[in-house]
């Protein structure tokens, strides 16, 4: 059990909190602080428009963030579209393409496992065009299985609306197989990369992905940023959904134009130290490298597992997390009287839906605790964790429940 | 005592256990008020029978965390047999008190006193509220 | 000339720059830039719906901001949406008031004044339902009078679109009489308040606005904020336009609901930290008091205007602006050859349309310099101004131009 | 010399008081190309004659700043004359001169190289490249 090394960059860990929620939002480091920092104080300015120094700067900056998300992902710069956050993400693709493209008759396919913000904005299109949602079957674990999905797609399926990776669950869905499975029936993938893009590598371009949405702040990002990726052909046949700024080409009294994308779909002054912010967000993820922080919280999280596992008075739904989330519940505890318990002792979990209220009714249960593994824990998080639970489990039953 | 001690009071968990007045009935005559908040998994309903200015009866169905069920509870306990003048007062009152505003210390709150220890987990205000709310609703 | 007691509380000013920008962006006090920080070093967590202390307190810092807000406009704070900016909160009150509400027939009033994101939101309406776009006639200095509102104004007018303060000539709208009209006529009015909020005191109640939008960066705060008030009734009965995360409130598989205004037009995990910022610079403005912003900046644009008087060689179009912006241009050049000239001696000003193309065809220019004066402002700056025009209009009548 | 003088050379302010071939012809067999940048007030075409693989006639009307009128006149001299090929290969040297990236010094921009002062005003590379833009669009 070595040092971690990379907890000194991280200023909100001296708070003395072990912080197992990184699943609702993540730490950020000193150079993500720093950077947001030099462009409040230093620069300070619109971009786009201006011709000064600092204007310049950050209109420089701006683009790099997005050749930098770009080049993460392996898409091109102007692939990338800039949003408030995953949510605005799915929900630009379901305004611009899903209401402009689906139709009575056709079929969104998506999950029990999905975030609101991945299932109800094609509620909504489904409501607008009169298509239909329909779930691929999970398997009993709760996973999203290539037989299921098969078994589910048909020629009317003209959008599937998946998860890579479930904020519940933790679970991988088979994304690269069931995209070509997809293609090959017409259908256009809208992959919801919230909780995947800050552990596993993601190649837009080998998973042949549509669209792909995910956060900055769940990426050790500033709060107030997202990103859309989305495949050139289709950004550029697809309307913007809010006008003004610099968005708009040519405007006239009664008309108006607007630019290629993405630009046309960030209307207005954007948010800019965010959005630089994000770049060091992904310098830093870079140079820890994904691999090394897999491999990390792999290790962490199998001792986590291994402890569960030797432990009586609690319920866990995830027994093998792709990304180290795990979740569970205190025997008969409901779970907010369990969340106060891991609060008082500065324990940071999540008590609740987490915005999945679906899979929550497929495990047939009201709530759950959340927790998440990442790099930034350490073993001793881990015990303190298991040691406070073990308390909580004590503590509970004397008072009867 | 610790902070979660003032929070679970023996009170409390008595009433967790054995809800009193549960179940809902079909009568009319009965004003219903359901509240969820699904992401907490709460899920109230509290019914009043008023009659000639008074709460004559009070039921309740309460799903969720020890709070709120032993706080519908405890309401429809308190609230039985009370002028709907009276039964106003001590909801403003148990209100205040759980939101941490200056309230009337010289109205009887009887047991649901003993949910003042919420006071100090402010996410868990709501479930000490929320059946309160609901019953308050009732009576407008 | 006293000195000017706020430019140290201004980072950027140590970098001599002479900052004439403040329409497009203003610059951050240390209070904003360290609340900022405080979010994301010592918070760093999503609000709502956390029950750790870190998470507790960004929500009361949240919502503590909301109700910053409501109290500077005299609002409740159930009226306040937060957004990624005004350009989001006017796209807002287009998409579900404006596309539910309007038909064939109707009309919506609205300036060749308008910032184009007043404007083109509603060309998208128009567009959509068949409702007209009008335009009120502009008076020969190019402002909205209240005759021309009124001769214009007809029982067919559902929506008023007007800007408080135009963002290119700096001219106050006179919202108050004109709301009423309006509300007479049984329209519905949609103030953009983007250049208004900054400079004079706004009392949403006592103008009797139906919606009234701004932007946290340009009233000292940070960058991805904006706000959109909305009076509790029509907020209440309009639709969200974005789904997911929080704003729900129940979720089954083919439906959904979702919780009251304002949440349910706040999906998805909101830009927490500018939030909390948006609250440090209304207390700045409140401290520094707008009274006084307004008799410094007066005080310094009738020196700018003194000295503009005495120079030949630049076509000032506003002599008369109300929060001291000045739209200009030397004589015989164009407004992008100008620029470059101001932007290598340090002087930020803007070159172009300024998102209001209309405005620039009323004066049959095709772009146009603008500057603002603001109260980090100085009399030195403004000497600098003046003397670089004053070279500025040399060295082009030397080149030829 | 600063920096401005870099950018506002001689030639450039010749070509922005007489520019060259200015006029459109309303000829099909001319390609025409019209980018317009309304924010800065830039509005440029540029009409291009290719017969048997050269360069027979260009054509252009800006209007803009003196860099996007001044870099339309000088390409349509420059261009009249060339084969295709050359023409493609002096767009792409002038490209890259003025984005600050690589460019190949052997390909001679003749006039056109004295737009090289653009280079310190990274606002300012759309004004000089705007028409070479149209220019080659004309040519795909
Ligand atoms: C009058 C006016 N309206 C709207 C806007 C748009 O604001 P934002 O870019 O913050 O969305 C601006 C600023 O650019 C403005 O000046
Ligand atoms: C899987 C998943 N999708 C979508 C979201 C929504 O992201 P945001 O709140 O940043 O819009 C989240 C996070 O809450 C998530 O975990």
């Amino acid at each position: 059990m070595k040092e971690n090394p990379w907890i000194k960059d991280f200023p909100q860990l001296n708070n003395h909190l072990h912080y197992f929620d990184s699943a609702a939002t993540s730490l950020k480091p000193v150079s993500v602080i720093e950077q947001v920092n030099y462009y409040n104080q230093e620069l300070s300015s619109n971009i786009h428009r201006g011709m000064y120094y600092e204007s310049q700067k950050a209109t420089e900056l701006y683009e790099e963030a997005r050749e930098s998300v770009a080049n993460f992902i392996n898409a091109q710069s102007n692939e990338i579209v800039f949003t408030r956050g995953t949510t605005a993400s799915l929900n630009l693709v379901a305004r611009s393409f899903g209401v402009n493209h689906l139709n009575q008759g056709d079929e969104i396919l998506t999950s029990e496992l999905e975030h609101h913000s991945s299932l109800i904005p094609w509620q909504y299109v489904a409501n607008k065009t009169g298509a239909k949602i329909k779930y691929i079957p999970l398997s009993d674990q709760g996973r999203i299985a290539l037989d299921a999905f098969k078994a589910t797609i048909s020629k009317a399926t003209k959008v599937v609306a998946i998860n890579h990776v479930s904020n519940v669950m933790g679970y991988l869905t088979p994304l690269k197989e069931i995209i070509a499975i997809a293609h090959e029936y017409g259908a256009v993938v809208v992959v919801d990369g919230a909780q995947a893009i800050q552990h596993i590598p993601v190649d837009v371009k080998s998973l042949d992905a549509d669209f792909y949405a995910f956060s900055g702040h769940k990426m050790l990002g500033p709060t107030g940023i997202g990103i859309l990726y989305g495949k050139d052909d289709l950004l550029s046949e697809m309307e913007p959904i809010e006008f003004g700024g610099d968005m708009a080409l040519d405007v006239m009294k009664t008309q108006f134009s607007w630019k290629e994308s993405p630009i046309k779909f960030e209307a207005g002054t954007m948010p800019i130290a965010s959005v630089i912010g994000l770049k060091a967000a992904i310098e830093y993820l870079k140079n820890v490298g994904l691999d090394n922080i897999h491999q990390y919280t792999k290790d962490l999280y199998d001792y986590l597992i291994k402890k569960l596992n030797e432990l009586d008075g609690i319920e866990l739904y995830n027994h093998h997390s792709d990304t180290f989330i795990f979740t569970f519940n205190l025997k008969n505890v409901p779970s907010h009287d369990a969340i106060s318990y891991f609060s008082e002792k500065h324990i940071a979990l999540r008590a609740g839906q987490h915005c999945a209220k679906l899979i929550h009714d497929f495990l047939n249960i009201n709530a759950s605790l959340r927790g998440t593994i990442y790099f930034y824990n350490t073993y001793k998080d881990v015990d303190v964790l298991v040691d406070t639970m073990k308390e909580a489990i004590d503590y509970f039953k004397k008072l009867g429940f | 005592m610790n902070n979660l001690d003032h929070l679970y009071r023996e009170i409390i968990m008595e009433h967790y256990k054995n809800p009193r007045n549960k179940g809902l009935v079909t009568n009319d005559d009965y004003k219903s008020n359901r509240i969820k908040n699904p992401s907490c998994g709460d899920d109230i309903t509290i019914q009043v029978l008023v009659e000639d200015g008074m709460v004559k009866d009070v039921k309740q169905e309460a799903s969720g965390c020890s709070i709120s069920v032993a706080s519908a509870s405890v309401l429809s306990e308190i609230m039985i047999g009370r002028s709907v003048e009276e039964a106003k007062k001590i909801v403003d009152t148990y209100i205040n008190m759980v939101t941490n505003k200056e309230f009337d210390e010289s109205v009887d709150l009887e047991e649901a006193a003993v949910f003042s220890g919420v006071k100090k987990f402010p996410a868990r205000i709501k479930c000490a509220s929320i059946a309160w709310v609901a019953f308050k609703d009732s009576l407008e």
